[in-house]
């Protein structure tokens, strides 16, 4: 096993691979621009290294700068998280080159599987269903006409390189085409470094459905069933669950989805972790979307359902040992809920709310987990994705662990900046979701039923509006008490900002 | 009806009014309070415009929305036309903050009264943006 | 099902409730003593009535108070939580002659297994294994020294209404037994208001492992298996673990003890949450030591190893509802451990040490639980038991578990007052610990081998002092931050106290 | 050796110092600071009597223990007399605290050179309870 390892990454995911270091005995290395200096990741490394200006393009993308601080620390391999580097082919070989175990799949794999149209290639070698569209990049906007013509609006653009919705454009007419793709490909470029996008058909309203698979370097390979990822906004994720609504109802399907994620692993010789994206259409009709050759965002909805730890496993496999289980002896317990906490406002457009967190309760207790990049007092950047941290929940049955998410939900307290906590209620209480009628469209179509809410409890505004004069009171009273106006400043400057 | 308030940690409190147990946050939003309570916020004396803003698009009632920037941002494109009348849900706006493009979105239905910034606009938190009547 | 739920108890006991209450959807009603008004499950309940002065006498062992506040606030049913009144058949009667439910056995069940003595005749009846001592309370020095000689010394005074070591003595020789007699009298008097102690043979550095048995109102009756507890204090669990190690080498054991304590269980006409305690001697032999006639401190680390919510199971079965699963349903999974966290100065007896906290970080991420009764800012009374916080761990294997809670405590931070983390730290890594070869002893022996510790890391010790003359600096340079002046007078004011 | 220092909450120090990083998080002590570095704690500038005895208990070396109590409570016996030899983990006297009676034990073997107070007497934090040489 490796005695130190450098994370390549920031935030909650860096976070959750030093613990999972930590636990294993490895040391670890964190890397960090000049805007996160004081974050979380790097509080808690053994080990840290400047790698540059806030721009991820000058740090968390800057290969040279990271390798240099793997070689200085001394580290024997890299963790690349998601996001940033961790799919990026050219970095996986780089590091390999350099001498370093890269914690994934091989480059060739990430070369098979991680461009869109490339994917899409091999999973229809492996006959795996895919969703209609087209096998290469856009070239001119005369071939785009002529295939989404053929393909028949509305089409899908997508950056050959992508994730996460960046680069992602819906297009119902051909009016529209030209100035999407414009759009599409400037985002793919600054988010992916590359500016290709492909097309494909749009399913309507379909459910995501997404397969783990994980393989060791001996060639052996088992998928640890579905994660439903229906939830939506602008093609973000927002509420990821284990096991799928749907596939509890059909577990047939579920094995089909399992045998064709492997099925694409394997005629990619992938090893480690990785997840095959599908589409469900309302016919229960499933199409391989893509591979993620890389740990996902919300793996702990698999680890809390599974038993196992993904990240303990990455790093084991990419030692070399052996998958310690094989697919028999994956088991289920109960059912798990995340929830992506974000820096953002709902109430304005889910627009992105840096700023100062002056006052930060996490929620406990029983089948609660939080995986979390922040702290109180720390100041969210305005450079990087606003996710400060996922709330995961687990119970024996759907139902208890959503009531379960709703009490997590109204323990956590953020304040200074505005969060999408108060919109996870409304979702979670919302009868559609509670049946669990999940597809992607899900979030706009609840924006459109959202009940009107008039006045909020009149009982909630007398406590405000006592706590209110009560503070005003207290603080202009004789010398205000120190920390509090502290507070005062803190909180102006994050509402500033 | 009794009303028993604590100040347990700063600029959090504790507050047991008729028997029931609230907790409350407050930090100040410009010119007054912005209060936590049990989850929900209140906004109260208002002059920061963000918060009119967001109190008119979160209230019921029909009618003007006017939307302003959270935060600083670069405006990529305008989706509409002063005058156009635009759908509830319907995109106005595409700013790009924290490496996101955000297109901001018609709350509810209406006529886009005034159009305040034009693509390629830098644009501070609190700038108006455009009114929806 | 109860519409609202009043509970008898405080601290952390009083969070964990409040939370299974409120996922099940059930109001909750918190009392207070004059102590307890900022304290966290005062805050975290729906409503919360003061029931008096500091002194648990005069409050959380008021039955008259609670059952007013019950009134008051319309609850149907009171859950005592552990401690204060909830062994106590006296509260249980009154609570259903005042028309609520009692969220715990029946009073006749109380009184059977509730006093040591009572428990030990049921025991042999149901043909349990118990210590040998005595079935009666010590009633004179004369039959207390005859009893001794014929059982031989050493011998064990214990407080017969007693639990958590409290009124208990070890007595080596005649010469001791008079004042042994006459403090545990005393102290059993002030902790259960019943100055009656018994006697019993001391097994030499016995392993302490208990059933965790539950049952319904319908005459259902399953275990849940065991909890290794052999890692205490004076008599007070620090440690506990599920499965035991023992148990794990020898299963055959484990099910002939869950035979045992359902016997005994059904033979009190048990249900709800109990707990039958065993002493396991060094040739494996298992002697029934006592029924806790409530949830126990440590039932989280069946929670995670069963995958089941005691809480909420304890709340469905007093509402009438039958036990959701049979004895052959029970499932285990994986390795759980649960370190109580206490407000004591090691390295000084393990004595109390009350105060402000002034800065408190605790640990989250994988497989890590944490339920706290105490939040940044608050102060710990003197008034009560100083357990802040049970830190719980979960991994698929017993050898990961250590290494996580290990993780998680070098995570968790407590500044203002004393804590027993580094003690933990310590045993964690303890040769001994980790081959689990655990007895009640354990601590004590530990004490003794434990190694000397020179001058503590140097690198270390550089770092706090660059720290120190950094914050002196800060603090003396110009007009000192306001909040951190605060901290000052805090960090003054909890180490003058 | 480089040395990066940040205040990154009150009283709470990033440290990076050689490529390594450390979270230090202080309080005063009476007269100095207590200074937690992952973990480990560091009285810097003694003057605290009870800091003075932890450390001295919790040191190697053997010799003096200076036994103080730690809070508020009350002598409920000193097993002890002066001038015996006790051995390590005897204990020595008994103090009732937070409704639990605790039995101060000795860290190591020795001979009680001086007793400070007697049965039933009430001390104070810091207050010197009993000498073992």
């Amino acid at each position: 096993m490796f005695q130190k390892v450098l994370i390549a990454n920031r935030g909650e995911i860096a976070v959750r691979i030093i613990r999972a270091l930590s636990e294993i005995g490895i040391r670890s290395v964190a890397v960090y621009s000049d805007a996160d200096r004081a974050s979380l990741h790097v509080r808690m490394a053994d080990e840290a290294a400047h790698i540059g200006p806030a721009p991820s393009s000058q740090s968390y993308l800057n290969v040279e700068r990271i390798l240099d601080a793997a070689r200085v620390h001394g580290a024997q391999a890299i963790h690349p998280g998601y996001g940033f580097l961790s799919e990026n082919a050219e970095f996986a070989q780089a590091c390999n080159d350099a001498g370093f175990v890269f914690i994934g799949p091989s480059p060739d794999s990430i070369r098979k599987l991680g461009s869109k149209t490339a994917g899409r290639r091999v999973a229809i070698e492996a006959h795996a269903p895919v969703v209609p569209g087209l096998e290469e990049p856009i070239s001119s906007i005369h071939q785009a006409k002529a295939a989404a013509r053929e393909i028949g609006y509305p089409v899908l653009l997508k950056a050959v390189a992508g994730g996460g919705g960046k680069g992602m454009r819906r297009v119902d007419a051909e009016g529209e085409l030209e100035a999407a793709i414009r759009d599409a490909s400037s985002e793919a470029q600054r988010s992916f470094q590359s500016s290709e996008v492909y097309m494909e058909k749009v399913v309507v309203n379909p459910r995501h459905i997404e397969i783990q698979v994980f393989g060791d370097r001996h060639g052996n390979l088992v998928h640890l069933d579905e994660r439903e990822c229906s939830l939506q906004r602008r093609h973000q994720k927002v509420i990821e669950e284990c096991p799928s609504p749907l596939l509890s109802a059909f577990p047939e399907m579920r094995a089909a989805m399992g045998e064709a994620a492997v099925r694409i692993a394997r005629a990619a010789g992938y090893y480690n972790a990785g997840t095959a994206e599908f589409l469900v259409d309302s016919e229960r009709n499933f199409y391989f979307l893509e591979m993620n050759t890389r740990l996902q965002v919300e793996h702990p909805v698999t680890e809390l359902v599974t038993g196992l730890d993904l990240v303990h496993l990455q790093l084991r496999v990419a030692s070399g040992e052996r998958l310690p289980f094989s697919q028999q002896d994956v088991s289920w317990r109960g059912s798990a809920m995340e929830c992506r906490v974000y820096a953002e406002d709902p109430e304005n457009g889910f627009f992105p709310s840096p700023g100062k967190i002056v006052h930060l309760a996490e929620p406990g207790g029983p089948g609660i987990r939080v995986d979390s990049g922040v702290y109180p007092g720390w100041t969210v950047p305005i450079d990087y994705d606003p996710m400060l941290a996922k709330l995961i929940a687990w119970s024996p049955d759907r139902k208890t662990t959503i009531e379960r998410m709703v009490r997590a939900v109204e323990e956590y307290a953020v304040m200074g900046i505005h969060t999408n906590l108060a919109f996870f209620r409304e979702i979670l209480t919302d009868r559609e979701f509670r049946e669990g009628n999940l597809h992607t469209g899900f979030i706009d179509q609840f924006f459109e039923r959202r009940p009107a809410r008039g006045e909020p409890d009149a009982e909630l505004r007398a406590i405000a509006e006592i706590v209110a004069a009560h503070h005003a009171g207290v603080r202009t009273q004789a010398p205000p008490r120190r920390a509090s106006s502290q507070w005062l400043s803190n909180g102006r400057a994050s509402l500033l900002r | 009806m009794k009303v028993d308030i604590r100040e347990i940690e700063p600029a959090v409190y504790s507050v047991l009014r008729g028997g029931k147990s609230f907790t409350a946050r407050v930090i100040p939003s410009l010119g007054g309070y912005l209060v936590e309570v049990d989850g929900r916020e209140f906004v109260l004396d208002v002059r920061d415009p963000r918060d009119a803003a967001r109190r008119e698009t979160a209230s019921a009632g029909a009618g003007r929305q006017n939307l302003t920037a959270s935060m600083p941002g670069k405006v990529v494109r305008v989706l509409v036309t002063e005058g156009q009348e635009v759908a509830s849900g319907q995109g106005l706006i595409v700013v790009e903050a924290m490496k996101m493009q955000n297109e901001i979105k018609a709350a509810k239905p209406g006529r886009v009264a005034k159009i305040h910034v034009q693509d390629g606009a830098t644009v501070e938190a609190g700038e108006a943006l455009l009114i929806i009547e």
